[in-house]
């Protein structure tokens, strides 16, 4: 089975190389077509070590070389395909081989198309090594490498100027590309400071020696390692107050949200609490805190969604959006659940962004929903598409989001935060109304995109029929709910619904669909017939709250961004070339007119050197008398 | 060959001399051949070395002053190996890629004695060798950064000349009070290295010799406040002075304190973590900011290399293995990283006599192979995992962890302002539409850069994927440097704060 | 009435008069042969003076340690051996710069040679005694030869140069005399030794201890003039400054050596009896020296001047050994100078070779920095070895300078002063500058339109001279070890 | 009585007198004459030590300090010669080409 | 008794006069008076029964250094005022005085002393000539010689500095012929 692993965790990576050696050329498709079969191949191979691991049930653990070796401390290139590991490896091939087929499509006509795939399939294999690696310091290697590859991807139309927020709020690709690097690198230094917490107290970075070590750790360092841990999660999860990059990320190409922006990448925060779940069990507070945070996050993003007019963004803020949800589930400890609504946002979400791609694909990248409407003549099938993933958002039975999402509300309950569960409803409402609201207004009522001479096409067929196993793993992911649960608990803890919410649950399921269901119908109501505009609304205070994402952005940028650069520059130009700069060329200055004073002693004419030899007589003469009447 | 040190360290500057002979137009080819065999030679070293052995090798003593205690005493071990390896090579690159025209014999010549002086200190381990090379390094780098350098070169050379030199003799002082200790001890005049490390030395002198040797490395290295030398160095410097003065002349300073500093004055070393430590601090993160305000590419990366060499030295004040091991490789892959950066800035500055980032923007499209590397490069500055420099910063985070958290996160903080200013860079000056007319027509990377170039990416991948073959020697000899320290400490707690690997005490 | 008095000839032990009595024969027999045959060229004087200095220096090496001769006027210890042989090995590198290929005025009369053997012979008597009359005749006999011979380089500076230095070397004649009457007074002898012992028993009386440091500070101010120390360095720039390269380089050697032997016995007297006060008036002295005379030659534009400041800079630096009183600090005394001699002779014999017979470059100045711009550029080697100076002076290691800085720098640390040898170290930071700023000329700027600068006055002779010194510059680390353990030996025999 | 002391001073008077004469004379050949002076006042103080110890040494060093002054006439008057011939005047004002 | 008067006699003649060389601005007048001062001191000489030297003193000095001076005075023409630029006489003087007053503590001090043996006595019996001349003879018989040998550098140097060769600069004349000289020479 060795060789699977090291052909599923390999193969991106030589299709990212194969790509790489054209990446300077211009476009071949066949670049696209191997890189997408590499991938698949990966998949493959991911499927078989699913397989193998849900026959036996154990792992499987390499150990490829040593990598870092210093003092105590040992690093190893390790991989354990467990069912943790397993289950994202499926998802994050599976995911990526539809995206590399798609983006054969999507990126036709892009000059830039090899190098495109390079990073893509770059992007799969560091997250395949996230997943894969057996230590903290090989998730880091992935973590760091698909922040690597999302600022590549994010900023792959680099060559886009820089405009003002006002016109967009992501500034430009490159910007947004920088930001969101940068922003995952303040969670990264939370990471690392976890990572150090872990081996100075346990003495190893391997997953089961850290794991093993962790009853006999003091819970004030187990309470800094999950704290530190999680900041790390948080970055990469988009989590608050570290979300706002996410959005800004949108400025990659479509199938980049689709992959790394909803699917893959941002899961990783939650795959990590999941991952580190010894570490979390122990640590409840922390845990309520994730939970809690998640909370929030799902509520909030979605109010953000609820106003926003750009396509994309509306589903960036959804995933945000659900990333709180599995931030809740895996904070309360239902951890398989997490992992659960994980994979099938992961369907499901992708879904829904290809779809997005196909839109902007027809609409020449044009993304505000306002300036849509009517697609559902011209783009059937991704109509199709869309509104499936859509409804499996919203958690409408029997698709896959119901399922899962469902399954997390429960918990909520059942935990008796009573609190959190009621804003995960409402906030369930809120999904449904804003993903429809989308749908509604980019595929029904009139044509408003005839005033921009616009003539929508649908995709590629190929495209299209690459998209239907997401679409039919969103409709049907659902049903595996049991399976997958079985399959799992083998590794993770089990989460079992207590006996009072089982009696509830009915009444339970009910309330929330009530609510998913009065979104879409409210959606209907005012965006179904078309696009009204409502003056008076979009004037409100509240309205403009959330579409300026409660001025958070501009918070950041007035209040850190510009004080940074401010300070910057005052600490060049003011401390270092006039304080610390002046002060050295003082000093060397103090001598050089020093001796530029001195040198006048020597005045040429011999009275006055006589003079100062009778000076220099003088003094020592009175010194000396001095000194005796003293001494 | 058991004098294979001597002959690194006099094949280049005899080469020099008779480079004199040589013709102006021949002179690149045979600097580069020179180079090449030096090389070639600090690889048979590699080769050579016993990488089990934690102690000196190749060692050759002659005694040349007997009776001042002067010997001419030459040594290599795990911490200096590589970087006499790394010296060698980034010599060789730097000529390869080289663009100087005019005079080009007279440098030639000035790197070949260059590369004598940056060998030599490394395998010096007599104190006066040590400072022999030490200060004859300054006179290749002062012609070299005033007679090819930009508008302001002979200020820059000057003060980069006298700033060091003053802290040298400082450090000078100190050596000669340690040599005085020794005889008043022993009754043996002596300056070799090795015999200072078996004296036992009172708390209190310890803390004025280390505060004497501390002036010479901090400027050199060069330490927050006395860093000022480097921008104006940097940015008045030609390209290769640049390269060989980031890549390998401020790694004297830093491999000064371990070779001195650590094992000469334990409990001093011990006592001034801290001080060194906030200083270490300050310099990372305010070099960071300041470089994040530069407008010239090259200034950019002048002061990171400050804020990076902050890293190195909290490092090496780790007092475990973990952190000094990793500042020693954070010394190669800095010397690398930064030594490429600064030969792609030349390259762009080559194109257009220019550094100043406004004047870029869009690069990407016109050169992609040049975005490439510069961006590869980056990446590895900024310590990206399975690059050269993650391993050595990881090391030295996670060393230092063990004497400070908080001294850790703002530390670490060095990642992220690393990123925003080498990020701003990147983008300032290759992303973005190709807005100056100027640009269009800029030609990619031509063979001799790629020749000079792709070399340091393939080591930056495999020294970030496999640091093995490197890190292992450097860590054994610092897991005995670390247990010699231990023994020598004597007061409780620099006992205490001296972390001795498990592998040694199990040894004991 | 008196008896006749016989001396037995042996005890008068004439052979330690040998050395000066060969210098003096020898500028008789010049004088003698100019006499015979007038209009002889001068390179027959110039190796024939170099013939006598070398059986002069046979003579020296053939002493005994510690031998008194003559009425125990002479004094035949390891320093006057060693300073002997310094300073004739110094004439015998410097006298062969008169063969240069354009004609200079004192090189003309023969009488130049005779005098400057007359000189040397004075020097000779100067460090062989410590009997302060013979040093104060030696002294004068010296100085009035050197005097001339500045003043026969025959320009309106050279005057200048010849009557500052004399005016203010009579004054310090008269301080000599008067720090000589006070110490007679004080003791009722001019013998150092018998000096050393009377004082010592005086030194308790009440009352007594203003008129030691009074007879004290005349002495230390006499000698401060003939080593230039502050304030009494005023003349050492002018001279320099008027005298032909050659000989100001002379001056800024052999001289010194020859004061700084007496001093080394004066003022080594006062503080082995215990009177700190003088140790640290020479510190004082000689820290002050140090940065003034560095600070001002900072600002210098001429580089002749600029070494001149140097050199009494480099005298401050070796007083404040002496001030030391240590064997180790003693010693490294003649070591500075020793190899110091090699790049000053090296140095001023650069100047001389690129000597003009008129001002070029500017109105004053024969050498100013501008005459050295781009030399690298026209004489790549002349450049090179003209660096190579500079930097030994600096005390950039491995070169001569470095060595004798290292080694004094040691003695004080040695003797408890590290702060002396901190700003002994920083002096020579400040010091680099300068140093550099030729090197800057050199090699970082672009030529003058002035060709032939450089090298006008060149000649083989002049080419191995140079040769010598830029061997002996780079080479000192292999002839440390001989001159350290020679000159320590030397030393320590004589006990100082 | 007269003892040694009142010689000394009177020597020291004697030589402060010429070290005003030193500094302050403009003219060499007067500036000489305060050289004389000087040396002339350390004369007094070691005939007078000699004749209070009974002891020769002192009158040998006055006598080799008049043969110096002799010579130092001498030499200086050289000098003094060459320069008027050049300068046409004695003031050491104009002496001063060479400073700084 | 006797030998106070003759001290402070001299004492003040010899000041006076001192003072008047050093002050007067007639280099005749004093010159004059630095010849009699001179003379005034050989009296403290005889007055200090150092016969010899104060003949010496008179020789030398009243005869031989004011005969040269007053050679060199009449070559100068130097009968007129001296005009003379002090621009700071006042300081001058100050420091004149703070220096005397120095020496005065100076040789305030107890100098004398009981103790010290003189190590070359005068002989019992003989004149002090004699006695000199034994001293002068045997102890400082070298620097009698020496001096012999700085009194001859000082006539060569007193006959090169006045002679006419150092009228005309050697070294500023063309040297053609002493260049050809010396570049046959090189090349052999």
């Amino acid at each position: 089975m060795e060789k699977f692993v090291y052909i599923a965790l390999f193969a991106p990576l030589v299709s990212s190389l194969f790509a790489a050696l054209f990446g300077m050329s211009p476009r071949k498709t066949f670049v696209g077509v191997i890189a997408s079969l590499l991938l698949a191949t990966s998949f493959l191979a991911s499927a078989i070590l699913a397989a193998f691991v849900y026959q036996t049930g154990g792992a499987i653990h390499v150990t490829m070389m040593e990598w870092i070796g210093a003092g105590d401390l040992m690093i190893p290139f390790g991989f354990i395909v467990d069912q943790v590991s397993v289950t994202m490896m499926t998802v994050v091939t599976l995911v990526s081989t539809v995206v590399h087929i798609y983006s054969i499509g999507y990126m036709d006509h892009d000059k830039s198309f090899n190098r495109f795939f390079s990073y893509l399939s770059a992007f799969v294999f560091s997250m395949m090594v996230l997943v894969m690696s057996d230590n903290f310091a090989g998730l880091f290697i992935g973590w760091e490498g698909v922040g690597v590859c999302s600022w590549l991807l994010i900023g792959f139309w680099y060559h886009k100027p820089d405009v003002s927020p006002e016109e967009n709020p992501s500034i430009s690709p490159s910007w947004a590309a920088n930001e969101a690097f940068i922003v995952n690198r303040i969670a990264d230094l939370g990471m690392l400071i976890g990572i150090f917490i872990l081996y100075w107290n346990t003495g190893s970075l391997q997953y089961d020696v850290v794991f093993a070590a962790i009853p006999h750790l003091s819970h004030g360092i187990l309470f800094a390692a999950a704290i530190a841990l999680f900041i790390g999660a948080m970055g990469k999860s988009a989590q608050f107050p570290l979300h706002t990059w996410l959005t800004d990320a949108m400025e990659g190409p479509t199938p980049v949200s689709a992959l790394i922006h909803a699917a893959t990448m941002v899961t990783a925060g939650v795959f990590l609490v999941i991952r580190a779940n010894p570490l979390y069990m122990v640590t409840p507070e922390v845990s309520y805190f994730i939970a809690s945070l998640g909370t929030f996050v799902a509520f909030f993003a979605a109010s953000m969604a609820l106003v926003n007019r750009d396509l994309k963004r509306i589903i960036a803020f959804s995933t945000l959006s659900q990333l709180g949800y599995m931030f809740a589930a895996a904070g309360l400890g239902a951890y398989w659940i997490a992992l659960f609504h994980l994979a099938a946002h992961a369907f499901f979400k992708a879904l829904l962004f290809l779809g997005a791609g196909n839109v902007m694909h027809a609409m020449h990248d044009e993304l505000d929903i306002f300036k849509m409407g009517g697609l559902k003549k011209s783009m059937k099938w991704t109509y199709i598409y869309m509104g499936v993933a859509s409804l499996a958002l919203a958690g409408i039975p029997p698709l896959a989001g119901f399922f899962s999402k469902d399954a997390i509300i429960e918990t909520a309950f059942n935990e008796g935060t009573l609190i959190l569960w009621i804003i995960l409803v409402v906030t369930a409402g809120m999904t449904a109304f804003y993903s429809f609201r989308q749908v509604f207004l980019t595929f029904e009522g009139d044509e408003r995109y005839k005033a921009f001479g616009i003539h929508p096409h649908e995709m590629y067929k190929f495209v299209l029929i690459a998209m239907s196993p997401l679409a039919i793993l969103a409709v049907i992911a659902g049903f595996f709910q049991g399976t997958f649960h079985t399959f799992i608990i083998e590794l993770l803890p089990n989460y079992e619904m207590s006996e009072h919410t089982h009696h509830y649950v009915l009444l339970l399921g009910a309330i929330v669909l009530a609510f998913a269901v009065g979104g879409i119908v409210l959606a209907w109501v005012m965006y179904g017939k078309g696009l009204k505009r409502n003056e008076k609304l979009e004037n409100s205070f509240v309205y403009k709250l959330l579409k300026n994402q409660y001025y958070i952005p501009q918070f950041y940028a007035e209040f850190i961004s510009k004080p940074y650069a401010m300070i910057s520059t005052m600490m060049w130009k003011s401390v270092d070339m006039k304080i610390i700069d002046t002060t050295v060329d003082g000093i060397a200055n103090l001598f050089y007119s020093g001796g530029d004073k001195t040198r006048k002693m020597q005045t040429g004419n011999l009275s006055s050197y006589l003079n100062w030899m009778g000076i220099g007589l003088f003094v020592l003469l009175f010194i000396a008398a001095i000194s005796t009447v003293i001494g | 060959m058991d004098n294979i040190l001597s002959v690194l360290v006099f094949f280049p500057a005899i080469a020099a001399l008779l480079g004199f002979v040589v013709d102006k137009k021949s002179a690149r080819v045979y600097g580069i051949s020179v180079a090449s065999v030096e090389l070639l030679l600090a690889l048979w070293l590699w080769m050579s070395f016993d990488s089990g052995n934690a102690g000196m090798q190749f060692v050759e003593l002659v005694p040349l002053v007997p009776d001042f205690g002067i010997n001419y005493y030459l040594g290599v071990d795990g911490i200096s190996l590589f970087i006499v390896v790394m010296a060698a090579l980034m010599t060789l690159l730097g000529m390869i890629g080289m663009s100087i025209e005019k005079d080009i014999k007279n440098m030639i010549i000035s790197l070949l004695f260059l590369e004598m002086t940056m060998i030599g200190v490394f395998v010096a381990l007599d104190a006066i060798v040590f400072y022999l090379f030490w200060e004859l390094s300054l006179v290749p780098m002062l012609y070299i950064i005033g007679a090819w350098g930009g508008p302001l070169r002979v200020y820059a050379s000057i003060k980069f000349f006298l700033y060091t030199f003053t802290g040298s003799l400082i450090m000078l002082v100190g050596m000669l009070f340690m040599a005085y200790l020794y005889h008043s001890i022993s009754g043996i005049w002596s300056f070799s290295i090795t015999d200072w490390y078996a004296l036992v030395l009172p708390v209190s002198y310890q803390i004025w010799l280390f505060l004497a040797f501390f002036v010479g490395f901090a400027i050199k290295v060069p330490m927050f406040p006395f860093h000022t030398w480097l921008p104006y160095a940097h940015g008045q410097a030609p390209t290769i002075g640049s390269v060989i003065l980031a890549a390998v002349l401020l790694k004297m300073g830093t491999y000064g304190f371990v070779r001195f500093s650590l094992p000469l004055f334990p409990d001093a070393s011990v006592m001034m973590i801290m001080p060194i430590a906030v200083i270490s601090i300050i310099m990372i993160i305010y070099t960071a900011m300041v470089a994040y305000a530069q407008e010239d590419m090259k200034q950019v990366i002048a002061y990171s290399s400050v804020s990076h060499m902050g890293v190195i030295v909290l490092g090496t004040f780790a007092m475990n293995a973990e952190g000094i091991s990793g500042s020693i490789f954070l010394m190669l892959s800095h010397g690398i990283v930064s030594g490429a950066l600064f030969m792609l800035v030349g390259v762009i500055y080559d194109r257009r006599h220019t550094k100043l980032m406004s004047e870029f923007g869009g690069l990407a499209s016109v050169m992609p192979k040049y975005a490439v590397i510069f961006g590869i490069m980056l990446m590895a500055s900024v310590g990206l995992p399975l690059t050269i420099g993650f391993v050595g910063e990881f090391l030295v985070l996670l060393g230092f962890y063990k004497v400070s958290m908080i001294g850790t996160i703002l530390a670490g903080t060095s990642i992220i302002i690393g990123a925003i200013y080498m990020l701003s860079l990147y983008k300032k000056s290759f992303f973005g539409p190709l807005t100056n007319k100027a640009n269009e027509k800029l030609l990619d990377l031509n063979g001799k850069e790629l020749m000079s170039l792709v070399p340091l990416v393939a080591i930056v991948i495999w020294l970030g994927v496999y640091p093995k073959p490197v890190l292992a020697p450097i860590d054994n000899s610092v897991k005995a440097l670390l247990t010699f320290m231990e023994e020598k400490a004597q007061t409780p707690e620099a006992k205490e704060r001296i972390v001795v690997s498990t592998t040694m005490k199990e040894a004991r | 009435m008196l008896e006749p008095i016989s001396v037995s000839l042996a005890s008068l032990n004439l052979v330690t008069l040998s050395p000066m009595l060969i210098a003096i024969a020898g500028g008789l027999i010049i004088l003698i042969i100019d006499l015979i045959k007038a209009d002889l060229h001068k390179s027959l004087y110039v190796m024939l003076t170099i013939l006598i200095l070398f059986v002069d220096f046979g003579s020296v090496l053939g002493l005994n340690v510690n031998e008194r001769g003559f009425f125990d006027v002479m004094l035949i210890d390891g320093i006057a051996i060693v300073s002997e042989l310094l300073i004739l090995a110094a004439s015998i590198l410097f006298i062969p710069l008169a063969l240069t290929s354009k004609r200079f005025h004192e090189y003309s009369y023969p009488e130049f040679f005779a005098l400057f053997l007359f000189m040397i012979a004075g020097f000779q008597f100067m460090v062989a005694s410590d009997n302060l009359i013979l040093i104060f005749v030696g002294i004068e006999t010296a100085s009035l030869s050197l005097y001339t011979l500045i003043a026969l380089h025959n320009r309106n500076s050279s005057y200048e140069a010849a009557v500052k230095y004399f005016t203010m070397g009579a004054m310090a004649a008269g301080f000599y005399t008067m720090g000589s009457a006070v110490i007679y007074a004080l003791t009722g002898s001019v013998e150092l030794y018998q000096v050393a012992d009377v004082l010592q028993n005086r030194i308790a009386e009440p009352g007594v201890m203003v008129a030691i440091l009074g007879g004290s500070v005349l002495l230390i101010a006499a000698f401060a003039f003939k080593l230039s120390l502050f304030p009494f360095h005023t003349w050492t720039p002018d001279v320099y400054e008027g005298a032909s390269a050659p000989l100001a380089g002379y001056m800024s050697i052999v001289p010194k050596v020859a004061a700084f032997v007496v001093a080394m016995r004066i003022f080594g007297m006062y503080i082995d009896l215990g009177i700190e006060w003088v140790r640290i008036a020479i510190l004082v002295l000689s820290v002050l020296t140090m940065t003034l005379a560095n600070m001002m030659a900072l600002v210098q534009e001429d580089v002749k001047r600029m070494l001149a400041y140097s050199s009494i800079s480099h005298a401050g630096f070796v007083m404040a050994a002496i001030a030391l009183d240590t064997t180790k600090g003693n010693t490294g005394v003649f070591l500075y100078y020793a190899l110091f001699m090699f790049t000053n002779l090296g140095a001023f014999t650069m100047l001389w070779i690129s000597r003009h017979k008129n001002r070029v470059h500017h109105e004053r100045y024969d050498h100013p920095y501008e005459k050295f711009a781009g030399l690298v550029k026209i004489m790549p080697f002349a450049a090179v070895i003209m660096a190579l100076f500079m930097l030994s002076l600096a005390g950039v290691p491995p070169f001569s300078v470095f060595w004798g800085k290292i080694y004094i720098m040691s003695a004080a640390v040695d003797a408890g002063y590290v702060w002396l040898a901190i700003v002994m170290g920083l002096n020579s930071a400040i010091a680099a500058y300068y140093y550099l700023k030729l090197i800057v000329y050199m090699f970082l700027k672009d030529p003058e339109e002035n060709d032939g600068t450089v090298t006008y006055n060149m000649t083989k002779p002049l080419m191995t001279i140079v040769g010598v010194a830029v061997a002996a510059t780079v080479g000192s680390v292999f002839i440390m070890q001989p001159l350290i353990s020679y000159i320590f030996y030397m030393v320590s025999a004589s006990g100082y | 009585m007269i003892g040694l002391n009142h010689y000394l001073i009177l020597s020291g008077l004697l030589f402060a007198i010429g070290l005003v004469g030193v500094v302050r004379r403009k003219n060499l050949l007067m500036l000489f004459f305060a050289t004389e002076v000087m040396l002339n006042a350390a004369n007094i103080a070691f005939a007078a030590t000699s004749h209070y110890y009974g002891d020769l040494t002192g009158q040998m060093f006055a006598f080799f300090i008049v043969a110096v002054a002799a010579s130092e006439v001498a030499v200086g008057l050289g000098l003094l010669i060459v320069l008027y011939k050049k300068h046409g005047s004695l003031d050491l004002d104009g002496l001063s080409t060479m400073k700084g | 008794m006797y030998e106070q008067i003759a001290f402070y006699l001299f004492s003040v003649l010899t000041i006076g006069l001192f003072l008047v060389t050093v002050l007067s601005k007639n280099i005749l007048y004093s010159m004059t008076s630095l010849a009699a001062g001179m003379v005034m001191i050989s009296g403290f000489f005889f007055i200090l029964g150092a016969d010899f030297l104060g003949v010496v003193q008179l020789i030398v000095y009243v005869g031989a250094v004011m005969a040269l001076y007053a050679f060199a005075m009449m070559f100068f023409d130097a009968s007129r005022d001296v005009k003379e630029k002090n621009a700071n006489g006042a300081w001058v003087f100050l420091l004149g005085g703070m220096i005397a007053l120095m020496l005065v503590i100076v040789f305030s001090a107890p100098i004398y002393s009981e103790n010290i043996q003189a190590i070359y006595p005068s002989i019992p019996g003989a004149t002090n000539p004699q006695s000199v001349g034994l001293v002068l003879f045997t102890k400082y018989l070298i620097p009698f010689e020496v001096a012999a040998v700085m009194l001859l550098v000082a006539m060569i140097a007193g006959i090169i500095l006045a002679g006419k060769k150092m009228d005309q600069s050697l070294t500023t004349e063309d040297d053609s012929v002493a260049t050809e000289v010396i570049s046959q020479e090189d090349e052999k």
